[in-house]
């Protein structure tokens, strides 16, 4: 069903858990459907220093979360936002098919991290 | 790495000596029982025996045994042919919200036909209540399709009370008993019932090959065109290998079924008692004592189902869940649903049904593992909070 | 004494490497293929290779295999499927009267439903004519469903040029190739047709397993409900070790296809005169070259098909007969009626069906031993007289 | 599918063959149906001194020919009347359902022989 990729992202997931001070942090998916997603990034010099994740979710939705993680840290936001679903899921090799819709979040996850900080730095203007 | 097999419910490996049987059937007995000559012969000689054999184990007629490539096909059979065989009586339908989707697909197809059916709730054990069956009967009412025990939670449904309520009325009385042949005593007289399904791969036989039970004088339709077998009512070159590996697993299930069944039910409370001790934010699903011996179901909060079966599988469990992932629907099970248990508990829910060959050795096992594997996912999960 | 099968029509032994493979997967590998757990995904590999091996027989892409419990359902669902997927868009089915009664049978069922269905009548040698085909369709039509070949006298249709008509005219055309996959070439784009049925016991694999080839963007209803295997269009739990000894047996039979065509044709023909030769009074049924490679159907006269076999058997020759004795019908084979044979001549009819294991020596053993048969049988009969 | 008695009968039937002076024939049965049944048989004060069958049909039809023929050989006219096909399936130790109608008529084609003998005595007479 999995590819090698995502068991191997599902079995050791990096960039799991919690950023306690984190500059924005985004959460999609809700427990009715199965799948939820948070998010906390670290923004230094416009770039994500630190992320983290958090997941209730199938496999699917653990492997996309680390792997969305992974590719982003140390990009700038503006390069972060361009990250799609899509593209998490072929980096991971690809997805089953059911799973490319609910289980397939993480970069919304983190578009709504992003988002988060950029509104918190409106605020401080 | 120890494997231990915890999911009897999904299919049974088949035994070995029903193996030998099927194997034989496919080479040296390898005839049409249809044909004259002494191949045919031999071959009919092997269906007649696995007839009486699968009769035997819940008390009916050989003749009234019609094998069928599953579970799947004698419940639309059961419920599509009665309902083409008695419209002209009338045409609503009762069943429960719980029922597999072999019955509730075929119910919502007669639907499309102009049939009417009433789904039953549940309790939160996941029991019909007699008084609901009496309430939904109409003078319209042809059929009664209640599942004996349910495959998900494992409830055992007060069928024969229902069968006696259908008698008194004259509506046909079907249960599916895909999950208690061969793990509590089935008998079609006891129960009351004109139909019933039986899956052989459930009861270590062969996978596509089962059976309905059709009481002798019940009316129902042919769902299937073609050859005259089945005494004209199942056409089709009979499955032999499989009818008749499925008629040995059917006897040697009923020999051992007894002391099966206080085995596997010291085995379950085990794992049950192990788990709720050791795990905290677990809710059994399912009745307590009215259970298959062989059904464990559990809601384990702030975790989603697949991810544990991922992770137990990786440990060398094999289990199942109700959880929406692994079914490929987005809702979570049906059962638990319909038991009330909210969605984002069901989909932690996880089934571990037992059997034969697992030991106590196996459930230490789980209850060593299964901890660990908890805490990690909850660990990853923002719905989880170590103080909660 | 000398054992000579020769009812491959009716069904074939199962290769050794077949059934070895089964029995792996009824022990080994027994896992059901929806499962999440390693049992399961091991299973879904099974499933999926053979899903590429039948596909691979007949030209097909391994999505447009579904598998079935066997030839009947696969027709039964060919039919009514079309046909409830396409009521809106007319409500008339061709089909011949020589067809199978998996198909027939169908057919027949429809027209309880309300649908029109012209079985058009075949010529001498049990070919349908295209001209008829044409006659037949109405703007009504929906599907034409005409056998590949036949399984009591193997004469080839013209399936590749009817299809051409029905694509023509929007119709779904759908062919029973039981009897000829695996005999002689299929491919599903040179027939050009939509649906194709397939049996796994003719070709050496395990009864109580087939497919329907659905081609892509074909409309067809489900005829079984339940769960979502088959991609939610035949659900029931899979017959796993049957699927993977069909897939294995249509690999192994598309290997050999080639030869064992012309060995069979050769040993056909030398069976076919050689029994001209020798008895008196017989008619060679069905097209002498438009012909599967391994039938042989025959009429007797002044002798009946039962009594022939029967005494066949006693020296080790198991063949089969159009004989209404054999069918428990009152009527002879419907097929060799639709060709003209007269009632008492279709009696006494002979079909031979030849397969993997004979030899140039079977045949020989047959021809020595059926004169005696005949002359014994024809000597007790009323009709015969020697002066004839 | 046949007992063996059956078996046994279709294998090695007794009085098979034609009386060319018969005092009596009878046959029922069409080759349309499948089966058709001839007894010839030989009177001699009242008995059935002699008889014989020939017939189409199935393996049942040739084995309650013979079956029917031996029990009546030896008997009365009067006897061999009452013999019914009931009879003679019993004697068989029982035909398949299917068989008990189409081809079990050898009681009626014995009864056909001794009509025809008995027309012939009257038109003596
Ligand atoms: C309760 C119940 N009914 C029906 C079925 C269907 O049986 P089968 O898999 O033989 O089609 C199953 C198993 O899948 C079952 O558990
Ligand atoms: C032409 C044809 N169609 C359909 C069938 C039915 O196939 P099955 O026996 O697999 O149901 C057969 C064989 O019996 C056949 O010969």
């Amino acid at each position: 069903m999995y590819t090698d990729k995502v068991m191997e992202y599902f079995t050791n997931p990096v960039n799991v858990g919690e950023i306690e001070d984190a500059d924005g942090v985004g959460q999609v998916g809700n427990p009715v459907c199965g799948d939820i997603m948070k998010m906390y990034i670290k923004v230094k010099d416009g770039k994500i220093a630190d992320i983290k994740f958090k997941t209730f979710g199938c496999g699917a939705a653990i492997a996309t979360s680390s792997m969305a993680t992974e590719l982003v840290k140390g990009k700038t936001l503006e390069e972060a936002k361009k990250l799609d679903n899509k593209q998490v899921a072929e980096a991971l090799g690809g997805l089953p098919g059911q799973k490319m819709h609910c289980s397939n979040l993480a970069a919304d996850a983190l578009k709504k991290a992003i988002e988060d900080y950029e509104s918190k730095q409106k605020e401080v203007k | 790495m120890r494997k231990v097999y915890l999911d009897h419910g999904a299919t049974t490996p088949v035994r070995t000596e029903v193996a030998d049987l099927v194997y034989k059937y496919m080479t040296d007995n390898f005839g049409n029982p249809s044909s004259v000559h002494s191949f045919g012969r031999e071959a009919k000689k092997g269906l007649d025996h696995a007839r009486e054999q699968v009769a035997n184990l819940i008390g009916a007629e050989p003749k009234e045994i019609f094998f069928t490539s599953g579970g799947t096909e004698a419940d639309n059979w059961a419920i599509i042919g009665t309902a083409h065989a008695k419209k002209d009586k009338g045409k609503h339908i009762i069943t429960s919200s719980i029922e597999h989707h072999a019955a509730l697909d075929a119910c919502k197809y007669l639907e499309k036909e102009g049939f009417q059916v009433t789904y039953l709730p549940v309790d939160a054990d996941g029991m019909v209540r007699i008084e609901d069956v009496k309430n939904a009967i109409t003078d319209q009412t042809i059929l009664i399709t209640i599942m004996h025990v349910n495959n998900e939670v494992g409830t055992i449904q007060p069928i024969k009370e229902i069968a006696a309520l259908a008698k008194e009325k004259g509506i046909t009385m079907h249960t599916d008993a895909v999950q208690s042949v061969g793990k509590i005593p089935v008998n079609v007289d006891d129960l009351g019932v004109d139909l019933l399904t039986v899956s052989s791969h459930k009861i270590y036989g062969p996978k596509g090959v089962g059976c309905l039970y059709i009481r002798k004088g019940t009316k129902i339709s042919n769902i299937h065109f073609g050859g005259a077998q089945e005494r004209n009512k199942r056409p089709g070159t009979e499955n032999l290998p499989g009818i008749v590996g499925f008629g040995l697993a059917a006897e040697l299930i009923g020999k051992e079924l007894k002391e099966e069944q206080e085995r596997l039910t010291k085995l379950r409370d085990k794992l049950i008692d192990g788990i709720v001790e050791r795990i905290e934010h677990v809710k059994i699903n399912g009745h307590r004592t009215q259970r298959a011996p062989h059904n464990v179901n559990l809601s384990i909060r702030f975790i989603e189902g697949e991810a544990l079966l991922l992770s137990l599988d990786m440990r060398g469990i094999a289990a199942s869940s109700g959880s929406a992932c692994t079914s490929g629907s987005l809702d979570p099970s049906h059962v638990l649903l319909a038991m009330g248990i909210p969605h984002e508990i069901a989909h932690g829910s996880l089934r571990m049904t037992l059997g034969k060959a697992n030991t106590e050795e196996d459930i230490d096992y789980v209850l060593e593992e299964l901890p660990k594997v908890v805490e990690r996912l909850r660990a990853m999960s923002p719905l989880y909070n170590k103080k909660q």
